[in-house]
């Protein structure tokens, strides 16, 4: 893991980033990945990153909002971001063109504990258009430096229709693959549709991933997790072995504005990736 | 006030009747002052006093609301809403120090062109006399 | 007569909740401080003995019916809240058939303000008696003209009698005839005098939002300023848009103000935000003959039209 | 440290230097409260009235303030931001439980992790002079909250009113900067046994108490207790309470002007208002005043002594004073206790 450094600069200034390519990832269009790369040489060398952190986005004229980011440390080239356009940031981000300027506060928070990973068996359960960061996560596993470090990996990944699914092309590729083994669910199938028909916390018992040494990381629309959590336990998996990555209304992203706590802690800092023991030990907002 | 100063109006006509007036006046090339920045509504009773106010805050040294005559109405009543809230809002606003002259009512047909341009000409010139608005406007501190 | 008319509340609240007839008594206890009291609610016998009645009993408590959860809901309710109920029912927004108004004609409120202000050191312990407020602190003990320390709002009253009840508390007390309102010595300024005015008058306003969420008939689901699409103003301290919250909230009041004053009580920063209101009231009655929270049945007059409305200012 | 004195009209003198080079900050009253405002003439200052309605929390944490200013254009965006402060300033006749709120703002703004430098940088050029509290009110329970009406925390300099003149302490090397104690008289054992007379009269004065031993515990208890219906709904949900708390800190931000030029302002924002956590998708966390209600209860007496190690309050009662519907508090705590 990369180690905290005690951050002595502004914290609150975004680093100018630039637009490098922007496309439509679903089929009801919206949702947009958007490419960013930094503009300044001295912020490209600084900005190292673990999967399941987040960057604060600017549109300057319109606020801010965060995204996880979705490429991994392991692909060089832009920062990838994934957006679901709903309020007045994220539909100005869908209206960005290529070469505009943003802003880019990050990376910030804590991502997934890779050293736990480690040696170990991953079960990525995902719903939606969570599934940004877990999609860093498999990326960073599966590359050819890294694979080794890990077991079995399986993915087991949800959307309402097939077109609400992320990353189709990158999907395809994955089921190809042998190195880890990809479950493909829709709430609702239609004619295009040859995997399976189900919700998430279903099709988790249904594949029945083994427990035996293995972490569990889902991410998905609160629902989606509440119930896919007891269902992971049945199937052996300690609480402590289960992460997941919450999302809160936010703005600063240093744990100083005070919006998105849980209990003592702040999502934006301590955060957003928390063992679904520690959840347990704070108090329930939702 | 600089010598060359123009006022900046802004005018909200009712898609109806004032509208097609502006547009007529146009059409007939009936001359009026280009003061005014025309924001087309479906209907004067549309037109809620906030846009009103919000106009005046980001700098607007006038602003015309002009709708159909009363019984015209294209949804029966709007006009006469507006009408109330008009008589409210002018008295409420030049009760805070807000110029009375700022402010301005009119009903104006789709077929007069150049009742349009007459009432154009008299809000300018009126709000020419008040000079450029300070009260309320909001001043750009980032620029 | 206070005390009385206190044992009289409790005394209907305990009958009221023994034949369940109510789930809820919204009421006054006594406040933590001398020359306060507050709000609240009782949902058994056993707690009725809780609710008073004096001269603190300074909010609107009809606010609450608009966010209750309660079905059946009994009311502590003086002219004012009578005032803002019925103003509520002509808005559709409060069925009467789940409401029982225990109406309290009003001696009138004391202004803890201006009460404090007037005497040097701090008040411990206040207490109204006939005509006068009896205070009292370390080393002082004053009696007040109770008369001489009510809210402007209270002294501005012509409804201290309930407009709707269920039950009365008490006899019907004389209404006063209107005093000089504020704003006309105002409007004999001139304009630059009356800008002055306002914007002196809200410029220490933080923003809290007190006033909005004090008053009974503010009870929108989303409040202009907090609308982001579009977003109609700044969120910080720019005069004008201090300016433009207050001309707005008030306007929004035209035709539905029950000048109850719950707004400026509730202002941390004590600006005066009556006389305003009092001007829109006064515009709204010479122009179109109203006053809101009188009747139930009459549409607010900027919800309605008449053809002869005046409209000579129109070119 | 030496006890020194000064007398009151040499502190007026001392100001009437000051005004020269640095900024002054003091009370002065009003339209009938008193208001930490800068000050340019020491006569206007009034140092042994009741507190300032608005904390000095704002001379550090304003209410609105700049982050930065953004310029952008075809070849990209220009940032800049400048948190200085131009000149050194000095906040005189604070309270002892005002000065006490900014050590505990420094915990948030003074993080392990990430430091605000906008607030730091007041900070640093900021003289804190606080003033022994002589007349503390019913509302005040400074001393449940480890803090007190002779509390030197967050101070650089401690006054102590004994009539003809004050005791001073000089707390820290910031204090230094504005009086050398080598340059003040000592003050001498008579006025020492006044000054200590005065701070254990005042002590005596505190009439209210909240029992804090073991309270993080039972407000964890509570949680998830029925009782926040009850107790929050007398509550209207304006941020008075908030606005007004000295240790209050949160913010919004926002931008202020087009997509081509503009800035990033923070505001003050209230855990009261629904705005505050509402997300995007219409889901909130905390969708009624209950559950807000109990983040600012749990805030201050809980989440803080869990990060700090000590409350987010200091008893200076502000809340108690102004709250519209009287919202007391302490009979919050109270109740919290007594539930089962």
């Amino acid at each position: 893991m990369i180690p905290v450094e005690k951050t002595i600069e502004n914290p609150y200034l975004p680093m100018p980033a630039t637009v490098e390519r922007t496309f439509i990832e679903t089929a009801d269009r919206m949702i947009k990945t958007v490419e960013l790369s930094l503009a300044r040489s001295k912020d490209q060398a600084h900005f190292h990153f673990v999967p399941g952190q987040f960057c604060q986005i600017s549109v300057f004229g319109k606020g801010e909002a965060p995204f996880g980011i979705a490429s991994s440390p392991t692909e060089t080239g832009p920062l990838r971001f994934t957006v679901n356009k709903a309020g007045v940031v994220t539909t100005a981000i869908h209206h960005l063109e290529i070469g505009d300027a943003v802003g880019l506060r990050g990376p910030l928070g804590h991502g997934y504990p890779i050293d736990r990973f480690e040696g170990k068996n991953i079960v990525i359960v995902s719903g939606g258009f969570a599934f940004t960061t877990q999609r860093a996560l498999v990326a960073m596993m599966l590359d050819q430096n890294n694979r080794s470090r890990f077991g079995e990996i399986t993915v087991i990944y949800g959307a309402r229709t097939p077109g609400l699914l992320l990353y189709r092309d990158e999907l395809r590729t994955w089921e190809q693959r042998d190195d880890l083994k990809t479950y493909l669910t829709v709430d609702q199938r239609d004619d295009t549709w040859g995997g399976l028909e189900g919700f998430v916390p279903d099709i988790v018992v249904q594949v029945a991933p083994s427990s035996a040494n293995a972490c569990a990381i889902v991410c998905g629309p609160p629902i989606m997790i509440r119930l896919t959590f007891p269902r992971l336990v049945q199937l052996g998996f300690g609480p402590d072995h289960i992460y997941t990555s919450l999302e809160r209304r936010m703005k600063c992203g240093i744990g100083k504005c005070g919006r998105c706590n849980l209990g003592h802690l702040y999502v934006c800092k301590e955060g957003p990736v928390f063992s679904y023991a520690r959840l347990q030990t704070l108090p329930r907002e939702d | 006030m600089t010598p060359d100063w123009e006022p900046r109006i802004v005018a909200f006509l009712c898609n109806w009747c004032s509208y097609a007036g502006a547009d007529l006046a146009g059409t007939s090339r009936i001359q009026y002052p280009p003061n005014i920045r025309v924001i087309r509504v479906p209907c004067s009773g549309r037109i809620n006093p906030l846009f009103i106010i919000k106009a005046l805050q980001m700098g607007a040294d006038g602003v015309l609301v002009s709708g159909c005559h009363p019984g015209d109405c294209h949804y029966q009543t709007g006009n006469y809403l507006a009408r109330r809230k008009a008589a409210v809002l002018r008295r409420f606003l030049e009760f805070l120090g807000i110029e009375m002259g700022r402010l301005h009512f009119s009903w104006v047909s789709a077929a007069e062109g150049t009742k349009f341009s007459q009432v154009v000409d008299e809000v300018t010139q009126a709000v020419k006399r008040l000079g450029p608005a300070t009260r309320l406007v909001k001043a750009r501190t980032w620029t | 007569m206070m005390e009385a008319q206190g044992e009289k509340i409790r005394e209907v609240a305990r009958r009221l909740l023994e034949q369940d007839r109510v789930d809820v008594v919204i009421g006054f206890e006594k406040g933590s401080l001398p020359l306060r009291a507050s709000p609240v609610f009782v949902r058994t016998v056993a707690e009725t003995h809780r609710l008073i009645w004096d001269c603190f009993c300074e909010n609107n408590l009809a606010r609450y019916l608009t966010r209750i959860d309660d079905h059946r809901v009994a009311i502590v309710a003086k002219g004012c809240d009578s005032r803002a109920i019925v103003a509520l029912m002509a808005e559709r927004q409060i069925p009467r058939e789940r409401l029982t108004i225990i109406g309290v004609p009003c001696q009138r409120m004391v202004d803890r303000r201006k009460a404090a202000a007037a005497v040097h050191g701090e008040i411990l312990a206040a207490r109204c008696q006939d005509s006068n407020l009896d205070v009292e602190g370390r080393d002082f003990r004053r009696s007040l003209p109770r008369d001489a320390f009510l809210y402007l709002s209270c002294r501005l009253c012509t409804h201290r009698n309930p407009v709707i009840h269920d039950v009365l508390i008490g006899d019907p007390v004389e209404e006063s005839t209107l005093n000089e309102p504020p704003s006309l010595r105002l409007e004999r300024c001139s304009d630059h005098q009356r800008w002055a005015v306002f914007s002196q008058t809200v410029s220490s306003c933080v923003r809290c939002f007190a006033c909005r969420q004090a008053c009974p008939m503010c009870y929108c689901q989303e409040c202009f300023v907090d609308a982001s699409t579009p977003s109609w103003i700044g969120r910080g301290t720019d005069p004008s848009d201090i300016q433009m919250w207050h001309i707005v909230r008030a306007f929004h009041m035209a035709g539905r103000c029950v000048a109850c004053g719950a707004c400026e009580r509730a202002c941390p920063m004590e600006i005066d935000l009556f006389t305003m209101l009092e001007k829109l009231n006064r515009d709204v009655k010479e122009l179109f003959a109203f006053e809101a929270g009188i009747s139930a049945d009459t549409t607010p007059p900027l919800g309605t039209h008449d053809p002869d409305d005046p409209g000579d200012f129109i070119l | 440290m030496t006890m020194k004195k000064i007398r009151k009209e040499d502190l007026k003198r001392r100001v009437e230097d000051l005004l020269e080079t640095w900024q002054v900050f003091a009370p002065v009253w009003k339209e009938g409260m008193v208001e930490i405002t800068e000050i340019d003439d020491p006569a206007t200052m009034s140092l042994d009235g009741p507190p300032p309605r608005i904390p000095p929390k704002r001379l550090f944490f304003p209410q609105s303030e700049v982050l930065f200013h953004y310029a952008k254009d075809t070849r990209g965006v220009e940032i800049d931001s400048d948190p200085e402060v131009a000149r050194r300033r000095v906040v005189l006749g604070v309270k002892p439980c005002d000065a006490h709120a900014l050590s505990l703002l420094d915990c948030v703004f003074n993080g392990d992790r990430y430091q605000d430098p906008y607030y730091l940088k007041r900070r640093e050029q900021t003289v804190v002079v606080a003033l022994g509290c002589d007349e503390p009110a019913l509302t005040c329970f400074c001393s449940s909250m480890e803090s007190g009406p002779f509390s030197r925390k967050g101070a650089d300099v401690f006054l102590t009113d004994i009539g003809a003149a004050y005791v001073v302490e000089v707390l820290t090397p910031k204090g230094h900067q504005l009086f050398e104690p080598s340059r003040l008289e000592d003050a001498s054992p008579e006025n020492l046994e006044k000054a200590k007379e005065r701070e254990e009269a005042a002590q005596k004065t505190i009439s209210s108490h909240v029992e804090r031993a073991g309270l993080v515990d039972k407000l964890d208890e509570m949680a998830e207790s029925v009782l926040w219906k009850y107790i929050h709904e007398k509550c209207i949900g304006c941020g008075v309470c908030t606005f007004l708390c000295p240790t209050c800190h949160c913010f919004d931000m926002v931008d202020e002007g087009d997509e081509a030029v503009g800035q990033r302002v923070r505001n003050w924002d209230s855990c009261q208002f629904p705005l505050y956590t509402l997300e995007t998708s219409g889901r909130n966390p905390r969708p009624s005043g209950r559950e807000r209600l109990r983040q600012r209860v749990m805030h201050k007496f809980n989440y803080f002594v869990k990060s700090f190690g000590q409350p987010a309050c200091v008893g200076c009662g502000r809340c108690i004073i102004h709250c519209p519907v009287n919202l007391d508090v302490r009979r919050v705590i109270e109740a919290i206790w007594t539930a089962q």
